[in-house]
């Protein structure tokens, strides 16, 4: 879990920035995990009620992800069961990707679930559709289409699954840059070099892969940071705020590591600010 | 022996070794018909013994006792105690068997071997009971202070006989044993006089309280021997292997004098009768003789 | 009859507890003899001897002057615990004292320290699902404990036959006052300044292991690095010559 | 325990070794190092240090104790870390009591010294009250309240800011006293002595990943560590204290080019530290 | 050579003796055995599936665990943990039920000398009493050798202290076969002659160690005369009920 790092030292006048744009955001300052109800600030997740300032917010204290069925969502394999694949999704129960699931396996035979590891092993990151509830309140995942399945060459990050909104798609090309951003309904969100999703049939050819390009890594930590700052501040992430903060970084010259640093944290909020205002 | 003819068959054809594995019993069994051991003894020869005095220079006493691949090291460390107003001119002696992950492969650290414990009660008990040492002359001052010896025995190889071997150990290590020089200081405490030369700067002034009680006279020196019974065969001085195919062991355990200081036998399917126990004791008398050889060739030098 | 056990009786030992301390080395002072009449840069007479434990897959018995050790090898054999799936193999380690091996002092974090110098050089994955332990017995402390655990461990390893990079090898060096003393006993390493152990894979030439404690500047850690490097070659020689016997001593009986 | 599949392991080295971690970072640079001082009013000295996501708290408790008959002119320091289950689950079992017992030990050896005290980052000399009879013992606790990567550094600098937070009451002993007997004392409650921490050292760990070395390593970097080297530095660039973490060997050389890379990293961090420290000072006495 | 002992006994008496079973509902098979003042009580689990601890897919398993009247359990108790449950599976047939574990409790109600043979005949009328296949009953005598030579039977806690030297020993039962004579015989000997169990203590000649055996033996005719009228006893009252 990402823990909220909103308590960053502020320098004095960054102090008065930061406020001056959360006032403009909402005014009173209202921060995630409220909402308001009767001119009444209510929680609403289960958590500590946290002020800055002005700024009212509720950490929570351990958000986890409400699945729904046909949500698109990355997770983490983390057990190789018999015939399945139990999978972290941040989620209370189990989460599983069958065996016999159509795409990932035709037929099944006792030789392939000695050879499942081939497919999907423990740590692997997969992308999945939620496909249905299981009697136990456990959740059984699809690896359905071709962009389904393991995901190559990139990096995971974790945000509260509440920040990410269910707007399809969830699949994002960014052709520009050759990246491919999946925002996973589970707050889990994957960065990483554009290719196609490997068909799980393959078997795995670790030798040959390479390193990735200087240039598109430097894109994949920007987007990255960019993410990790929203995530800090509790604003929602879509496509449009993702690179528009990506875009603020690289227009502001800021180097991409000082991103996480308090200066533009304090930018991205006024320039959220600026934005649902203007 | 009426060996199935399946296994004759086998046995003739399968490799030495893995029958010795799949069939135990019956490769013992095939042994003893003529009267041999795989480890080519007769059956009532014990193992080639071995004693080591002084291997341990923080002890005031050791020693290192090897029975085949069995090994025990035993030290004495002698500390000094307020005696017990019921024996005030008494000393004591604590002993306490162990048995470490490093001795054998059934033992793992932080679960002590069940049969430690249980070897620890028999030493005392036999060591204690045979008279071997009096504790009286472990006594300083007395009602005062005397000396509380810790013998403690490390089991470095398990291969079977343990208690013999412990026992040889724990016994040599006291005819080890040198009793440190000591003096009583005005706060009524013991402490040591060091060795010559050594300018220690109230201590040596002191009269020291054992000046002439630097060795305990060891009598009735027990040993120990024990045997395996099997249908009518009698082996005396087991390998691990043998302890753990035959079930039936007896331990027999006489002084110098060939008293009795012990006869133990827990459960086992083969019963005792009174020609197999006076086979043990034979055998017992016998080995008393060679390990009082083995012994006495330690105390010339 | 009545066994007496004496078990809750207090006790204490008539020894003087304060250890007499060697006269505090000044920095000019520079004919300081060591306890055992050894040079600065002398290790101590090594035995070494493998096979010491019948019943064990591997052992060895290290005796460097008052030091003296037993390790024992058992396995690879089935994991003991339920543990989650994993392709290589597993390590266990632990280093017990016996009651009489010294005063006091007991050394927990040896067990982990052991494992950490061993993990790197053993061929994990030629033992997958399975564990091998590594039990040790300080009979007897002299001081340098923790090196001659290391270097007669590795010995038991080769002996029991688990597939290794290469031999490993452990020295520690004492600073007392501006003097490196090499394998240092008991008494010099209850008064040293700073300590630097290292252990290392002789052949390859590749430390493993190596802490330092104590203020020490860069030529000198280079010299006791130095010194550290040259005597572990030579103890892995030793090793060597010792396991050669072995092996040469099992082909004449067979 | 952090797992990573294969090919985020792949991504991971490869940043590195491209000289760009995932983070953004270049090899050799800290993540952002937050400190807070007197996070915890009944300790004598407190702080807080936050590098990326790893969180720890140390504190310093100092009480009256009498000096080891060894070294009668010292007082007497220990150390003891706590992992806490809510940084890490694995924590709750024996594995966070390894990985305590593990940190406290390294910890001891960077501030400690040698066995006769000689080079201590903390000078165990001022803590004697009367030779042979009284001194302060300080007991310095650390807790990780929250762990990505790079507990021992910093640890070693919440220690060194609670040490700069530590005030020690004035102690008056009686002079003159028999030689078996303990000296009457008074502990004032107003006179405080602040603690001299110039000496103590910063604690630089390079983490090896593949064929390179960095500083700071996150929790993922760190998964993927061939070996580890923890060096303390003090301010005059000597070594206080070394510990090599991971099985894998090292060739001499690099261990040497390691110890002045480090030596060039403590300078920065020193005083990073120290602006940091004396910033959170301020703003502690400002409130 | 006939001294009257302190409470008035011949050497060769036994103090009376008591046995009731199935005095306690939980466990499979019980029994409470007393002996004068020493009383102990002997509960059996199982069999049960056997734990992993002792699994053994050959042979039945048997663990003992000893409770004392107060106090923790030390190195006396492991002993006799040890030596009882080493006893026991020399009793109890271990093929019938192989892989299974059978835990026998033994409670010590009073300690008043012959502690060990008085736990073993509670353990074995609690096995009897919990149905455990058995090749044939034990039975167990304390015998004493006294400073002047004699020997004395089933001695109080007091006794036992004042002896020289002591054994305890445990027997089969003797059987009433209705097999042919010889063929009980082992070596000229009838298998009831043969020790099971022998711990001694203290220091005595090998011939006061067979003279205490050929006591004991003798004595435990009538231990066994006790156990079978016991068994039949209650055997009636099942019938009846």
């Amino acid at each position: 879990m990402v823990m909220r790092k909103l308590e960053l030292p502020l320098s004095q006048t960054q102090k008065v920035r930061f406020q001056t744009a959360i006032e403009r955001l909402q005014s009173p300052a209202e921060g995630h995990g409220t909402s308001e109800v009767d001119d009444e600030l209510l929680a609403t997740v289960c958590g500590v009620v946290v002020r800055v300032d002005k700024l009212v917010y509720v950490r929570t204290l351990r958000a986890r992800y409400k699945p729904q069925v046909g949500d698109i969502v990355v997770g983490r394999v983390i057990e190789v069961a018999q015939t399945r694949w139990r999978v972290d999704l941040n989620f209370t129960q189990d989460s599983f990707i069958n065996m016999h699931d159509d795409n990932v396996q035709k037929r099944r035979t006792s030789v392939d679930e000695l050879n499942m590891r081939n497919i999907f092993a423990e740590d692997d990151v997969v992308c999945a559709e939620v496909g249905e509830f299981h009697k136990d309140g456990s959740l059984i995942l699809r690896v359905r289409s071709q962009k389904h399945g393991k995901l190559d060459k990139g990096q995971l990050l974790k945000v509260d699954p509440y920040l990410v909104k269910r707007i399809k798609p969830q699949f994002h090309y960014i052709e520009s840059l050759g990246i491919d951003l999946i925002l996973g309904c589970n707050g889990f969100i994957w960065v990483g070099e554009h290719g196609h999703v490997r068909d799980p049939m393959t078997k795995n050819t670790r030798k040959e892969q390479s390193h990735t390009p200087l240039e598109t890594r430097q894109t994949i930590c920007r987007i990255g940071n960019a993410i990790q700052v929203l995530s800090n501040l509790g604003f929602t992430m879509t496509l449009e705020v993702i690179m528009e903060t990506f875009k603020l970084s690289n227009t502001r010259n800021i180097d991409i590591h000082d991103m996480l640093g308090s200066e533009f944290h304090v930018l991205v909020t006024e320039n959220e600010a600026e934005r649902r205002h203007g | 022996m009426g060996l199935p003819d399946s296994t004759q068959d086998l046995s003739s054809e399968m490799d030495v070794d893995a029958f010795r594995r799949i069939f135990p019993l019956r490769f013992f069994e095939r042994h003893l018909s003529e009267s041999l051991r795989p480890d080519a003894r007769p059956l009532g020869k014990a193992r080639d013994t071995i004693v080591n005095l002084g291997l341990v220079s923080t002890a005031d006493g050791s020693a290192l006792a090897k029975i085949g691949s069995t090994t025990m090291l035993a030290a004495i460390r002698m500390e000094v105690m307020t005696p017990s107003t019921d024996s005030p001119d008494e000393g004591c002696i604590a002993i306490e068997f162990h048995m470490p992950p490093i001795c054998s492969p059934t033992v793992r650290p932080g679960r002590p071997a069940e049969a430690a414990p249980v070897i620890s009660k028999r030493l005392s008990d036999t060591i204690l009971s045979s008279g071997m040492i009096d504790l009286k002359e472990l006594c300083l001052v007395s009602g005062k202070a005397a000396w509380m010896s810790y013998l403690d025995i490390y089991c470095l190889d398990a291969d079977g006989s343990l208690f013999d071997a412990a026992l040889l150990s724990a016994v040599a290590a006291f005819s080890n044993l040198k009793i440190p020089v000591v003096a009583l200081n005005d706060n009524g405490r013991i402490v040591a006089i060091n060795g010559e030369g050594e300018e220690e700067s109230n201590a040596s002034k002191k009269e020291a309280v054992n000046k002439e009680k630097r060795k305990l006279t060891l009598k009735n020196v027990p040993s120990s021997l024990t045997c395996i019974l099997h249908k009518s065969y009698i082996l005396a001085d087991p390998t691990a292997e043998e302890e753990s195919i035959m079930d039936t062991l007896v331990t027999v355990v006489l002084d110098s004098s060939d008293q009795m200081v012990s006869f133990y036998k827990s459960g086992g399917n083969v019963l005792a009768y009174s020609s197999a126990i006076k086979s043990c004791v034979e055998l017992a008398k016998k080995r008393g003789k060679e390990l009082k050889q083995i012994l006495g060739e330690m105390d010339i030098d | 009859m009545a066994a007496k056990q004496g078990a809750a009786a207090t006790t204490y030992s008539p020894k003087p507890l304060v250890r007499t301390r060697p006269p505090i080395f000044k920095d000019s002072d520079l004919d300081w003899t060591r306890p055992d009449g050894r040079g600065f840069h002398q290790c101590r007479p090594a035995l070494l001897q493998t096979g010491a434990v019948s019943s064990a897959s591997g052992s060895a018995y290290a005796e460097f002057g008052n030091t003296k050790v037993i390790v024992s090898v058992f396995g690879p054999r089935e994991s003991k615990k339920a543990m989650s799936y994993s392709d290589v193999g597993r390590l266990n380690c632990d280093v017990t004292y016996t009651t009489f091996a010294s005063t006091g002092t007991d050394h927990k974090e040896f067990s982990s320290m052991l494992h950490k110098a061993l993990e790197g050089v053993i061929m994990m994955e030629s033992f997958p699902k399975t564990t091998v332990d590594v039990f040790a017995l300080v009979l007897e402390s002299g001081g340098s404990d923790l090196p001659v655990v290391i270097s007669c461990a590795s010995l038991a390893l080769a002996d029991a036959g688990i597939m290794m990079y290469d031999l490993i090898t452990a020295v520690s060096v004492s600073c007392i006052g501006k003097s490196l003393m090499i394998d240092p006993v008991t008494e010099e390493e209850g008064c040293e300044d700073g300590s630097f152990t290292m252990t290392c894979m002789p052949s390859r030439y590749e430390i493993t292991q190596l802490t330092i404690t104590g203020e020490w500047t860069t030529p000198n850690i280079n010299e006791a690095m130095q010194l550290c490097l040259d005597a572990c070659s030579k103890l892995g020689e030793i090793m060597r010559d010792c396991l050669k016997q072995a092996a040469s001593a099992s082909e004449e009986l067979t | 325990m952090v797992g990573l599949s294969i090919s985020e392991q792949h991504f991971v080295k490869g940043g590195i070794a491209q000289d760009l971690r995932t983070d953004g970072r270049k090899r050799l640079t800290y993540r952002p190092i937050y400190v807070e001082t007197g996070v915890i009013p009944q300790a004598n000295g407190s702080a807080r240090v936050r590098i990326g996501g790893t969180d720890v708290i140390a504190s310093v408790k100092a009480e009256i104790g009498r000096p080891s008959s060894l070294q009668p002119d010292k007082g007497k320091v220990a150390v003891f870390i706590d992992c806490s289950p809510t940084a890490e689950p694995t924590f709750g079992g024996r594995g966070g009591e390894e990985l305590s017992s593990e940190l406290a030990l390294a910890l001891q050896r960077c501030l400690l010294g040698g066995k006769s005290g000689a080079g201590a980052g903390i000078n165990l000399s001022l803590l004697v009250i009367k030779e042979g009879k009284v001194c302060w013992d300080l007991y310095i606790d650390g807790l990780v309240i929250s762990s990505d990567g790079n507990l021992l550094d910093a640890l070693g600098a919440a220690i060194k800011a609670a040490l700069a937070n530590t005030a020690i009451p004035k102690v008056n002993v009686s002079t003159e006293v028999a030689d078996n007997e303990q000296p009457e004392i008074d502990i004032s409650d107003e006179e405080y002595q602040q603690f001299d921490t110039s000496g103590v050292p910063v604690i630089v760990t390079l983490t090896k990943v593949g064929t390179h070395y960095i500083a700071d390593a996150t929790a993922e970097e760190e998964s993927q560590m061939s070996s580890a080297v923890s060096i303390s530095v003090n301010r005059s660039g000597h070594i206080c204290g070394l510990t090599k973490r991971g099985g894998s060997g090292l060739d001499p050389s690099v261990i040497l080019d390691m110890i002045s890379v480090a030596k060039h990293v403590s300078e920065t961090l020193m005083n990073k530290l120290d602006s940091e420290i004396s910033a959170a000072e301020a703003c502690e006495d400002e409130s | 050579m006939e001294i009257d002992r302190e409470d008035g006994r011949k050497p060769n008496q036994l103090r009376p003796l008591a046995c009731s079973r199935n005095i306690l509902n939980r466990p499979h098979g019980s029994a409470s055995w007393s002996q004068g003042d020493t009383k102990v009580l002997a509960a059996v689990y199982g069999p049960k599936a056997g734990i992993k601890k002792n699994e053994n897919p050959e042979k039945a398993c048997f663990e003992v665990i000893w409770k004392p009247k107060s106090g923790q359990i030390g190195k006396a108790e492991k002993e006799y943990e040890m030596i009882l449950k080493r006893t026991i599976q020399s009793i109890c047939v271990l093929t019938v039920n192989p892989n299974t574990t059978t835990s026998v409790i033994i409670q010590v109600v009073h300690d008043d000398g012959s502690l060990l043979p008085c736990a073993v005949n509670a353990a074995c009328a609690a096995l009897v009493d919990a149905g455990i296949p058995m090749k044939h009953l034990a039975v167990a005598i304390c015998c004493c050798l006294a400073d002047n030579g004699s020997i004395v039977l089933d001695p109080s806690k007091l006794e036992e202290k004042k002896m020289t030297a002591l054994a305890y020993l445990v027997f089969p039962n003797t059987t009433l076969s209705v097999l042919p004579e010889g063929s009980s015989l082992v070596e000229g000997e009838p298998v009831e002659d043969g020790i099971i169990t022998s711990v001694t203590y203290g220091v005595m000649s090998v011939d006061d160690y067979f003279l205490c055996v050929e006591n004991g033996r003798a004595a435990t005719a009538s231990l066994s005369a006790f156990f079978r009228k016991n068994f039949q006893q209650s055997q009636k009252v099942s019938f009846k009920a």
